[in-house]
């Protein structure tokens, strides 16, 4: 049977892939909206395992706010990285350099 | 059928529902795609018919197997990948709308049993599946790497979630008055809606705009004309599926007939009882009529109303397509919203 | 409490909200044309939170301090002390604002909305009493803030800084709340009070991962080592109005967050968190002092600045008392007017042409210039580096002096060492602008409202601040004791 | 714990249908290449483009309002995401949950008549 | 409370200050000197009123601030010489960059005035923290006369004199934190009477001893001194030199040896130890010095070690050895840079080798310069002689091996001196420009007499200075009686003949009298 340790690996598994993509992509900026989303979507399975288990609403209430915060970041992040695109004219990650000590 | 299965056959249970499933999804896609292929008939006979033409009436009597004919040839034709293409999604992508197209009538209910999966969110189900079909045009349209095609795909998803939003909101509606977005309940929840009389919910005052503007809307959703921007043949060639040929190219079209076709479903189902018979009176045993066969009918009268639009309105312009999606449609609906909700407080729970 | 009581403690933030709503169609409907009309009336929505803020803590009692809202949020003193500095440093950032865009003309009513907004979040986070609250009001303020950091959109630099900001503030919102989900499964609830009772007889590993994501995350908001490299890049690049709110409110928001954090949920688990916040102190002093050496440019040294600061305020935080509470409200409430007093003085830092002066050597020889200037920032800067008789010593007196009381002398003599670091790049302001030969660019006249910031922030922080002590300091016992209550 | 079971038919037929859609898809390739119709060159395999060369990316810089119009749907369709739960439980949650709701409903409509004066909905 | 003589003299430096920060050149310097000369005449009065074997105490003066902090002020015997030090050396030194400055005057004299207020309020502050706010706010005030008036290496001093002065300082801050939640009392006064546990009493004594340490300056971290001295205007270098480092010996009499005993007694090897490797170490440097000021600095850093090790003699010489040496260095050495000042203005160089037979065309510079010299070398009659024999006389008590390598030091000392005088004012006339230079105006008349007057009275009638110092050294003698390390020295007092036994014995009983 599948229990709540399960879920937690999943999750575990998918905010690790996240936060590596965050970190290890060299190549697009876009990659790492989208490592993001998969952290936010880690978070999110976590909360529906806990609610389901604990058989509390709370966690996929807070679930439904993760998703449209989510929605909003993504958002405001593709606008930012519009105004960026527009004026670099590249989305490259190594090319984020313009601002170092 | 599980039943069926376990008793006649003599089959475990497990082994029995799961034989019982695939049964019925057989029973589900392999109809519907025989279906599509007649309804791609009627639509050019609709349409022929309209403009005082005779339409296909070469293959087969009165021209009935002519979509055969042409899923023949295409399937008999080469698959051109374009060299600039990105081979893998530009597969990927036929297959994507053909699946979704057929996915989403997995919560159809055609009687009060008759259903695959009776989920308690089926209309949520929905349209999150019919979301979905957006991802098969805009993955066409950016892995043909050329420029038709990408200039419909991105009109094409532009139109699709713009309607999708109000779409949305009006579905608020009919789930506020069913109180349930379980497609059964909520057909349930028509009966002698109307007056007492009639099984539908289309005849309720706050709800019938609603139902005018899902109408246009699944008109919008499916790229159907007047809406049909996408493949606006004067300006983007053949839209988003200007690249591909064969096969591919007929899912795009199966898939699109499939959705139009689910689009007709929803109407009816949402708004004028799905399988309920019409009217809430025994006049004569409309009771006894299996439901599917009331579904049917009503799936095809709305199809026709879909042709018959074809037919007859001239194409909109882009410009006026968004207006009226986001300046229009979505205050309005958000207000029915409102309305309905505040009316269904005072009345109901006051 | 009831729900009118509810909505009572939350007017604050309520009254802010529609102001920001009803300023947004404002600033649809008129265009840029009356931005200036619009940042004075959400300067006049944030003064009147602030009052009522103010209002709210001096009558806070055990029946309104109460939760809102079914145990969502708590106005109580420690966040009413919290919201009064966040608002008031608003409202001198918004002050600052209009005349640096007029050079760009880039200025949008949308500026001040978006500031009010981000202070409806923050507020809303000082106050939030369960996870929920706590991350609305976190993205709020967070999402104001990316939007801000690249509102000037012809400035590569600052849509770098916006792109920057925006990818590790949704990292670190990531990590906070895959730390918020593991503590709601874990605890069972995400109420503060639940989670405390159900922390109380200690937790186990996941429950551990929960709370270390947790704060790691709220680490990255107050952009505490080893989480802060963003500071600097998004502090140069933004722009410098947009900085000085960055250094200030925010910071406050995120710091009483982690504190509240640190001492409601997780109070019965001090000595699980105390090590970390008491490595991300030190390693906030010493990387904030170290990094500044060598820099060249003027926002740069005071991002690093703020992460220095940020070490001394956790300082307060790992005494785990009341007096430690305490102190990090006072260094706080010291610390804003530091911070936006620099930057107010780095904005009215321009050449004829309007272009600002980024670097050390542009402020060469300023005193000869700008006297004014020059001898403010000489009290900005001394009083940061914890001079006396200047206050910014008071701050760090009493964070150190909480420290010792919770008897962690080490930790508070190394601590104290590593601020000497600190002393050399404040040191270099001064001798810059005093020692140094001027260069010959001219340094344009400045507006009467950045004049009115940096006198006010001088004067704070001059010797006469010290008559503030009496007034704050009992204040912030009050809001410390606020935090304190018994389960 | 949900009782998941009715999903199970649908994870069957996601199964059959992109069997079914994978098979008219790679089917007519592997015919076209049997019955010899399979004879790609240059020219066939190049994109389409009027008859002429084609003379630019044709991924290059497109209209922003593609993305406003992405962005809007994403917040307007989300707050659907709201109003599904609330509406199928309008008794339950009487009218604080109405008032609630409405309020929240009024500051999206704020957020479309900002979109809306600030041009972000034109097309022209 | 009387009159509140020690507030006034916080009060008109302060005013004076900030009037100067707003004032032309002219005015700036004349109101910093009338501000300083109104001081200098409190300071007198300060002197006169002073009841010599009254209460410990006098001239108290105390308000409840805020929080922690309480305004309390108060003298005694000892700080009311280095009181009087400061504002007797301050219009000397407004005087001294009379013609020096010419840029930036009137942020210069508000910034001297700064200094005044800060030194008298370390002296006077009776409260702790208060203590250390003016402790360490003078960093301020000198850093910028150092960095904005200074040398060409300028910034290089003023950086290391502000860092390592702070370093020192703030491990004190988290001492008196410490002490202050230990004993519950902020006040100097009761702080001095309380009896910390001696493990607690080593860590304390540490953190005072950093921050004393560098601003006394002690070997090794004396280091900032000479490029202090050396880029300071002259009467950078006077303030530095008479007073600034007084502190660190005002700290160590105030706090170190009355409040931690034991801990002191335990580490005498350490002071000891560091003191002569100072002394000797320091005059072999200054022996080999090319500049002026560097090398007065030097001696300044070996006067000083004769402070520290005369303070942790633990006994009655020793201590008013160390004060007197400090009041003397206050005064000699303050003087010796105003010497270097004075041709230094005339010729803008500090080289020794530029000079050279100035006594033939500046006879009566000569004859000061030499005046200070020898009594910087300890010439009977001067104040030196008294300071270094006092001192040497308590250390001996304790240590002679000590007694004999200090002793060395001073030899030395006379050697490095000497030196210098010998190349600046004596030999051939080698530079025109030098020998062109003209001698002392009213000015440095003004500035010199003085201080050659008041380094005469110390050196023949020590009594004066010594009179309001001895009931408060007593009581500290009394106080590290508990902990004063057994001496090596085998002093007897011998059986003197009987006509001076008898003029011994009124005399011991004199004394005895005072101190009671």
């Amino acid at each position: 049977m599948i229990g709540i340790e399960h879920y937690l690996v999943v999750g575990a598994i998918l905010f690790v892939l996240g936060v590596l993509g965050i970190f290890l992509n060299r190549k697009n900026i876009i990659v790492i909206l989208m490592a993001i989303e998969l952290i936010l979507l880690a978070v999110n399975i976590n909360l529906v395992a806990f609610s389901a288990f604990l058989g509390d609403m709370i966690g996929q209430i807070f679930a439904m706010f993760v998703l449209t915060v989510a929605a909003g970041e993504a958002a405001i992040g593709l606008a930012i990285l519009v105004i960026y695109f527009r004026g670099r004219g590249t989305i490259a990650v190594d090319d984020v350099d313009r601002l170092k000590g | 059928m599980t039943d069926f299965f376990q008793n006649t056959l003599g089959m475990s249970y497990e082994f029995a529902w799961f034989t019982a499933t695939i049964a019925g999804i057989l029973l589900i896609a392999l109809p519907l795609m025989l279906a599509v292929a007649m309804i791609i008939y009627v639509d050019r006979k609709v349409w022929a018919a309209i403009a005082l033409r005779r339409g296909p009436n070469v293959v087969g009597p009165f021209g009935l197997l002519q979509s055969f004919a042409d899923g023949l040839k295409v399937f008999l034709q080469e698959t051109i990948i374009p060299s600039a293409a990105n081979k893998g999604l530009f597969l990927i992508a036929p297959i994507v709308t053909f699946t979704v197209a057929l996915l989403a009538w997995a919560v159809i209910p055609f009687g009060p049993e008759a259903v695959l999966a009776d989920i308690n969110i089926g209309l949520l189900y929905v349209l999150a599946i019919s979301s979905l079909g957006v991802y098969g045009v805009v993955v066409s349209g950016w892995a043909s790497n050329s420029k038709y095609p990408f200039f419909s795909a991105m009109r094409a998803a532009a139109q699709m979630i713009s309607y999708e939003v109000s779409i949305g909101f009006i579905l608020i509606c009919v789930i506020l008055y069913a109180g349930s977005s379980n497609l059964n309940t909520i057909i349930v929840a028509q009966i002698g809606h109307g007056f007492g009389l009639v099984n539908a919910f289309a005849f309720n005052l706050l709800l019938f705009p609603m139902w005018v503007m899902f109408l246009i809307s699944s008109l919008a959703e499916t790229a159907r004309a007047p809406f049909d921007l996408t493949e606006a043949e004067s300006e983007l060639v053949a839209g988003y599926q200007t690249e591909y040929s064969s096969m591919s190219f007929a899912l795009f079209w199966l898939g699109e007939y499939a959705n139009v076709l689910l689009m007709a479903a929803l109407n009816a189902i949402l708004f004028f009882g799905g399988w309920l018979p019409p009217l809430n009176i025994d006049l004569i045993p409309w009771f006894d009529i299996p439901g599917f066969i009331w579904l049917f009918a009503k799936i095809f009268f709305f199809f026709f109303v879909f042709s018959w639009v074809k037919a007859t309105v001239p194409r909109f312009r882009y410009d006026q397509l968004m207006r009226l999606g986001w300046k229009v449609f979505l205050p309005l609906s958000l207000a029915f919203v409102v309305l309905t909700s505040g009316w269904l407080m005072l009345t109901r729970y006051g | 409490m009831d729900y009118t009581a509810s909505l009572y403690a939350t007017g604050a933030e309520i009254g802010l909200s529609i102001a920001g709503l009803i300023l947004l169609l404002v600033s649809a409907w008129t265009g840029t044309r009356y931005a200036r009309l619009v940042t004075i009336l959400a300067a006049a929505a944030l003064f009147g939170a602030m009052i009522f803020s103010g209002h709210l803590m001096a009558e806070s009692t055990a029946e309104l301090t109460g939760d809102a809202f079914g145990g969502l949020f708590r106005a109580d003193a420690f966040a009413g002390f919290a919201k009064i500095l966040i608002y008031a440093a608003t409202i001198a950032c918004l002050v600052v604002t209009p005349k640096f865009f007029d050079a760009r003309r880039q200025y949008r009513s949308e500026y001040p909305v978006l500031m009010l907004f981000g202070a409806v979040g923050m507020g809303m986070m000082v106050s939030a009493v369960d996870l929920l609250t706590l991350y609305i009001g976190l993205e709020l303020s967070s999402l104001a803030s990316y939007v801000l950091a690249s509102f000037a959109r012809d400035d590569m630099r600052s849509s770098e800084a916006g792109l920057k900001y925006f990818i590790l503030g949704a990292l670190a919102s990531g990590i906070l709340l895959y730390g918020m989900s593991l503590v709601y499964g874990f605890a069972g609830s995400t109420n503060y009070l639940a989670i405390r009772i159900a922390f109380a007889d200690g937790f186990g590993t996941g429950a551990m991962f929960g709370v270390v994501f947790v704060l790691a995350g709220l680490a990255f908001k107050v952009s505490a080592v080893p989480f802060h490299m963003w500071t600097p890049d998004v502090y140069e690049g933004a722009p410098t109005p947009v900085t000085a709110f960055f250094a200030s409110a925010p910071k406050v928001a995120a710091v009483v967050v982690l504190a509240r954090m640190a001492l409601d949920p997780f109070a019965g688990q001090i000595a699980s968190w105390q090590q970390i916040v008491i490595f991300a102190a030190l390693a906030s002093i010493v990387v904030g002092a170290l990094g500044a050496i060598g820099q060249n440019s003027l926002k740069r040294v005071l991002a690093y600045s703020s992460i220095n600061n940020v070490g001394f305020i956790l300082i307060g935080l790992a005494a785990a008392s009341a007096a430690g509470a305490s102190a990090m409200l006072v260094y706080l409430a010291i610390y804003v007017p530091m911070t936006i007093g620099s930057f107010a003085a780095l904005l009215m830092l321009r050449d004829e042409d309007g272009n600002a002066l980024e670097t050390f050597d542009d402020i060469a020889g300023l005193v000869t210039r700008r006297p004014a200037i020059a001898w403010s920032l000489l009290l900005l800067m001394f009083s940061l580096a914890g001079i006396p008789p200047l206050f910014g010593f008071w701050g760090k007196f009493v964070v150190f002096q909480a420290a010792v009381e919770a008897d962690m002398i080490a930790l508070a003599a190394i601590g104290i060492a590593a601020s000497v670091i600190g002393a050399f790049y404040y040191l270099k302001f001064v001798k810059v602008m005093f020692f140094d030969d001027r260069t010959e660019r001219g340094i344009a006249t400045s507006p009467a409202g950045h004049w009115a910031v940096l006198i006010l922030a001088a004067v704070i922080v001059s010797p006469l601040g010290y008559l503030l002590t009496q007034p704050l300091g009992a204040w912030a016992d009050r809001a410390a004791t606020s935090l304190f209550i018994p389960v | 714990m949900v009782d998941l079971s009715q999903y199970l038919p649908i994870l069957l037929f996601l199964f059959i249908a992109l069997g079914l859609s994978a098979l008219f898809v790679f089917l007519p390739m592997g015919v076209s290449r049997l019955t010899g119709a399979h004879n790609p060159d240059a020219e066939k395999l190049s994109e389409y483009e009027c008859g002429f060369p084609a003379f630019e990316d044709p991924r290059s810089q497109f209209d922003v309002r593609f993305y406003l119009i992405a962005i809007l749907f994403i917040v307007f369709d989300l707050e659907a995401a709201f109003l599904f739960p609330w509406a199928v439980s309008l008794d339950l949650t009487g009218w604080p949950g109405w008032i609630t709701m409405m309020i929240f409903l009024g500051e999206l409509a704020v957020g479309l008549a900002y979109a809306w004066k600030v041009g972000a909905l034109e097309w022209d | 409370m009387g009159f509140p003589i020690l507030s006034i003299m916080l009060l008109v430096p302060l005013a004076a200050g900030l009037a100067c920060l707003f004032l032309s050149a002219g005015a700036a310097r004349m109101t910093a000197l009338v501000a300083t000369l109104v001081n200098l005449a409190l300071g007198i009065l300060l002197w006169l009123n002073y009841d010599i074997g009254g209460a410990q105490w006098q001239f108290t003066e105390e308000a409840s601030l805020f929080a922690v902090f309480r305004y309390a002020l108060g003298i005694d015997g000892i700080a009311l010489m280095l009181i009087v030090l400061s504002v007797f050396l301050m219009p000397i030194c407004i005087l001294a960059s009379w013609d020096a400055i010419r840029t930036r005057v009137g942020e210069y004299m508000a910034a001297f005035l700064f200094m005044e207020l800060l030194m008298i309020g370390v002296f006077a502050a009776q409260d702790i923290f208060l203590f250390y706010i003016f402790f360490e706010a003078g960093l301020i005030p000198m850093y910028l006369i150092i960095g904005v008036w200074g040398g060409d290496n300028r910034i290089y001093a003023s950086y290391k004199f502000f860092l390592y002065t702070l370093l020192g300082s703030v491990l004190m801050l988290i001492a008196m934190l410490w002490m202050v939640n230990e004993a519950g009392t902020t006040s100097i006064p009761v702080l001095m009477q309380y009896d910390f546990a001696p493990s607690a009493q080593t860590w304390l004594w540490l953190a005072f001893f950093a921050s004393f340490a560098v601003k006394m300056p002690m070997w090794p971290v004396h280091t900032w001194l000479p490029d202090a001295h050396v880029q300071a205007p002259t009467a950078g270098s006077v303030i530095l030199a008479g007073v600034l480092l007084k502190m660190g010996g005002y700290g160590f009499i105030r706090f170190s040896l009355p409040m931690f005993p034991e801990a002191s007694a335990q580490f005498v090897w350490l002071i000891f130890g560091l003191s002569m490797v100072a002394v000797v170490i320091t005059s072999l440097i200054a022996l080999v010095q090319h500049d002026m000021k560097k090398l007065i600095a030097y001696s300044s850093v070996a006067h000083m070690a004769i402070v520290t090790a005369g303070l942790f003699a633990f006994n009655i010489q020793g201590l008013e050895g160390a004060m007197i040496m400090m009041l003397s260095h206050g005064l000699v050495s303050g003087a010796l840079f105003l010497c270097v000042g004075v041709i230094y203005d005339r010729l803008h160089t500090r080289e020794i080798e530029r000079y050279g037979g100035l006594s033939i065309n500046m006879p009566r510079y000569a004859l000061f310069f030499l005046f200070f010299t020898m009594a910087s070398i300890g010439l009977p009659g001067t104040s030196g002689f008294v300071a270094e024999f006092l001192s040497l006389a308590g250390v001996y008590q304790v240590s002679s091996g000590a007694t004999l390598i200090l002793t060395t030091g001073i030899i030395l000392g006379a050697g490095y001196m000497l030196y210098l005088y010998r190349r600046v004012a004596f030999g051939e006339q080698v530079n025109a420009d030098a020998a062109a230079m003209p001698d002392l105006n009213v000015r440095e008349w003004v500035m010199l007499a003085p201080i050659a007057a008041a380094v005469l009275w110390m050196g023949i009638y020590p009594e004066s200075f010594l009179a309001p110092m001895r009931q408060d050294i007593a009581a500290l003698d009394a106080r590290l009686a508990r902990a004063a390390p057994e001496g090596d020295a085998d002093v007897q007092i011998g059986e003197p003949n009987a006509r001076a036994a008898n003029y011994v014995a009124e005399e011991h009983a004199a004394a005895a009298e005072g101190a009671h």
